[in-house]
């Protein structure tokens, strides 16, 4: 694998903060971004790269190309939490499988943005239609990991899940609310919309994405001793499964035809985890999954694992075969 | 000048909806909520660094007349015991004398 | 009407943020951007525009159509909450009366700035003297409202306020301060200090303002069930009373002469309810009203009426006769 | 080791200059104030979404030796009475020893 | 439903790594701590406006069995007779029975 | 001394708006800025000049020039809280006169920051290596400050200071981390780091910077009743220690042949006071020093007089020597 690749993606401004977070933390400095910061900047990349994938939507159009995509991307989100499910049954109790397969079936939407910007740095484009792949990808596995735990758990009597509470949960949890009204809208006002809002949402974004990475670090390291509870076996799930989510994206990326920037984010959507959308959901509707450890897993491991390794390498892998 | 029961019920943001409507319910006449509090059990250590997970926890406070105690302690306990949480009771007085300000 | 007019009003991003703000409080997503968030984009907003209008101010400066303009911003801010609280007390208690009397005599900072966008969409300039207008406008109806309590309440023995407390929180509170602060910087520091602020008060102004209008959509509707404790009477109050203060401003800006865009601008600001200065002040000096009553119309009714519809209907009208 | 009262006063932020002053004036040795809290009573909800216009509330707790309740409640009520608010006791003990931290 | 002791300890936020450290050591089963909150005492007013000069305060509160309060208070007495800082004792009732919940 | 140049440093933005914090304070508005939005407004601060030294760093490379200057930096912060100490235990007991000492001997970041607005309105350019000297003279008079303690304190027994938490709070606190950090990105990405980021650090930072005055005028203008405690004798020091500091810089920078730019920003580091990263160290270390002495000099007397009249009459001097 080249080399140059990883470097060129490591030695960037965001990837080197994300670093300096994680130093910070393992150096005991006492560097932190309180609240609600990090929630501002995180509002701002759904908003952002919401309203450019909408803009860039409108001037596309919708063809059976984006049909396609967005079909794969919901097919994923679906099958990827049943099959790691079982993965996970062989060692842990079916509501903690549920919880994790849910997350790993879900996204994360830094790890996309992170590549959006590792893709823009190369000097390469991607499609509008991406970031509603993004957006459809989130939920679909909250449902998924539900029906897994009333399939499998004994006492299904005394579980009556609120279905309407969760579907509320899955679909208008507040970054998928955020990132699909974005996209809207971006798509509604269209170049004129653009013409305002880029000095906000373009020039500040690579700024914003880096000082937020800065605050990832700092996130993801502070759970890594969480990781002792996780154990080997969700370790190596947390590295494994992310790379065989992401080939089999990549399979189904060449089989429908993606550009390279377009199979790159979609690898990623299928790689990532999510630690927002889905904890937050689990927490609730599994409250017998240790939240410790689906978060520590995803955030502290997979997350990381994506954002500095797997970008690179996945691109690698496109860069040969396509 | 009379005595009340003081609740204190900390538990995770997520489950404040529910707990503010079991409050409700049980006709408690007012509570008070702290957010964004932190803290430990012995089911681990909570923080409030992805605040988008609703992931902290909420300290909720409410103060209501002895007889009350029973029906708010039925409506919180269930809550808490599905989804975790605190709750502790201690004596209080209040002091306020009826207030005098219009309202309509 | 044209409703092309209106459309193109309706589809730009401040608008349409304000919308999906509404639907997510409708929908019960749970999309929230948390203080001081929120703060955070009112203090820039006031801060952006107040410099610039102080540093347009500096370069045209001080003319009789200046003179005359704040003559008239002074003038209807004074009579506007005499003749609401005549109209109020039909129905309404003394103490609420003045309350809402005062919120509907004083402006909004946000009104004024998304009809400056308008403006600016449809290449239209106003001058910077109307910021000033903007300011002198918040803080009199607050005087007026005490006078008003004072001398129609019975028991007025007992109402001693302290004057000097009362015109510190008319005039001192902190949008007015900041707002007229920055307005004098801007005058004193003129294009020298443009040249250095303006990538920062000028480029990212359309963003944060979309930014904020998401956050007051989602204010605004979390306030529509205290409506039904308004009644039809406030509501229609809500609605109509705006329009009349618009007609009147309109009359004014004619008769003195304004231009298309600052005639726009004052008329929104007769036609606007202050939210944020006004029950900051009333909660302290008229305890006896109800919040709730002076909140709910101004942000819930008149707020978003004067967003979407009043803006292009002022300017509308103002095509017709200009 | 001695008994002490807890005071707990919870109202509007606006309001929070004038009870300070009171606590001051009553001779309170301190007090601890925490913002940004909401909160509900048969007066209506409180939020803190406008937060410009100061209408999220505040807790104050203040502890002080049981000698100085009457004043206290005397300094805070016609505050809560004129402008809302609650107001409520109850017993503590307090276990510091005297600090012996030098200071000017 | 059994007596527990409630602890409340008011210092300055720089301390909290210690204060906690303490808590842990003594055996505590639990806190719960509210950030960012201000104060006076006669050793002077406590803002929040330096943030980086973690000069604000922070509310720790816990509840443990009455047994544990000598251990407790003495691991937090030696912190706050250097740096500063209140504590506070009263009694409470916790109401939660065992939480059912499946947990690693 | 020419007063253009003191004017055209106070009718700067940065300056007006802290003159507008510090009005507001004293008309007792209720203008607040609410935690936390400083902080963003000084990690961002920090993100931004440390980067930007960073990327000049690379350009320039390691000369002699820039290890002259960087002992230089050093030498200072080792030696004024020791000179520093012996002034003030004219008057004060040791606790207290250590604490000032390394107060005065460690530096203001947002004081170098306002000097190298300064610079850039004049348009003057100074060394990246300057950013690193900011960094370097931050840490060092906590040490001495604690050596000095320990010294002169009786009661040395019952003080067994933890040094590697010492060390810890002096080298690793926040602003220094990242401060350092943001510097050696901005060296390991360079120009290519730079084209992505600049609209964000570069772009935004004087706005930036003008609202945090802002907030540091309010904050410094709250203080300013503490200095009653401070008396006559701590009032005269945090002038005149300033200035004799600032004039041994000024020499210093004359020996090593310091550019204007840089030796304007190496002078104003001399010359300011740390209200940040010592009174966190001093809080923990020195807990018999009473904080409202040393943040109210630092903060309420030095910092403000240092960026109304420091800075232009230290550039007056340099003027006349250079
Ligand atoms: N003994 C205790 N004292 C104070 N707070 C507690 C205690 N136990 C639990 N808590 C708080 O309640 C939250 C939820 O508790 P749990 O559901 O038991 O994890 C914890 O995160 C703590 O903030
Ligand atoms: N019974 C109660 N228990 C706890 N908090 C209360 C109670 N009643 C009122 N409060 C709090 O005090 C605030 C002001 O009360 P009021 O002035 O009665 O509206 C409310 O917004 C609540 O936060
Ligand atoms: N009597 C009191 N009642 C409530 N809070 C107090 C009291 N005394 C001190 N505090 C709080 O404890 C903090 C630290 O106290 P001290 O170390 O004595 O300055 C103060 O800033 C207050 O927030
Ligand atoms: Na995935
Ligand atoms: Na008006
Ligand atoms: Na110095």
């Amino acid at each position: 694998m080249d080399t140059s690749l990883v470097l060129s993606n490591v030695l960037t401004p965001p990837i080197l903060f994300f670093f300096l977070g994680m130093l910070a933390v393992f150096a005991k400095s006492d560097l932190e971004i309180p609240q609600p910061i990090p929630k501002l900047f995180s509002l701002y990349l759904l908003f952002a790269i919401g309203f450019k994938g909408g803009v860039e939507l409108a001037k596309s159009g919708v063809s059976t190309a984006v049909l396609l995509t967005l079909s794969a991307a919901i097919f994923m989100s679906i099958v990827v939490p049943i099959y790691t499910f079982f993965i996970l049954r062989l060692k842990l109790d079916p509501y903690n499988s549920a919880a994790i397969a849910a997350t790993y079936g879900s996204i994360s939407a830094v790890t996309f943005i992170t590549a959006s910007s590792f893709l823009q740095e190369l000097g390469l484009t991607y499609d509008g239609y991406m970031v509603a792949a993004l957006a459809l990808m989130e939920s679909p596995a909250i449902v998924i990991g539900l029906i897994l735990v009333k399939t499998s758990s004994a006492k299904t009597s005394d579980r009556e899940f609120s279905w309407p509470e969760v579907i509320r949960e899955a679909c208008l949890n507040s970054s998928v609310f955020l990132l699909v009204g974005s996209l809207v809208i971006g798509m509604l006002t269209g170049e004129h919309g653009w013409k305002f809002l880029s000095p906000f949402t373009q020039d500040m974004f690579y700024g914003v994405l880096t000082l937020f990475l800065l605050d990832m670090g700092l996130v993801a390291a502070r759970r890594i001793k969480d990781l002792q509870k996780a154990g080997v076996f969700l370790i190596t799930f947390s590295i494994l499964v992310p790379i065989l989510n992401a080939a089999i994206g990549l399979a189904i990326a060449k089989l429908i035809g993606l550009s390279e920037g377009d199979a790159l984010l979609f690898c990623v959507l299928c790689a990532s985890a999510s630690y927002i959308a889905v904890p937050a959901a689990m927490r609730l509707t599994v409250p017998e999954a240790n939240p410790s450890l689906y978060i520590s897993t995803a955030l502290a491991v997979t997350f990381p694992f994506n954002i500095i390794v797997g970008i690179p390498l996945y691109f690698y892998v496109i860069r040969l075969f396509w | 000048m009379h005595p009340v029961t003081r609740m204190e019920i900390i538990a995770s943001s997520a489950e404040l909806e529910k707990i503010v409507a079991g409050l409700d319910q049980s006709g408690v006449p007012g509570y008070t909520i702290i957010r964004n509090v932190v803290g430990k059990s012995p089911h681990g250590k909570v923080t409030d660094d992805l605040v988008m997970s609703m992931l902290d926890n909420v300290h909720v406070i409410a103060f209501f007349p002895p007889e009350l105690t029973k029906t708010a302690v039925e409506a919180i306990r269930p809550i808490l015991n599905k989804f975790g949480g605190v709750c502790y009771l201690s004596d209080a007085t209040e002091i306020r004398s009826l207030r005098c300000v219009a309202s309509l």
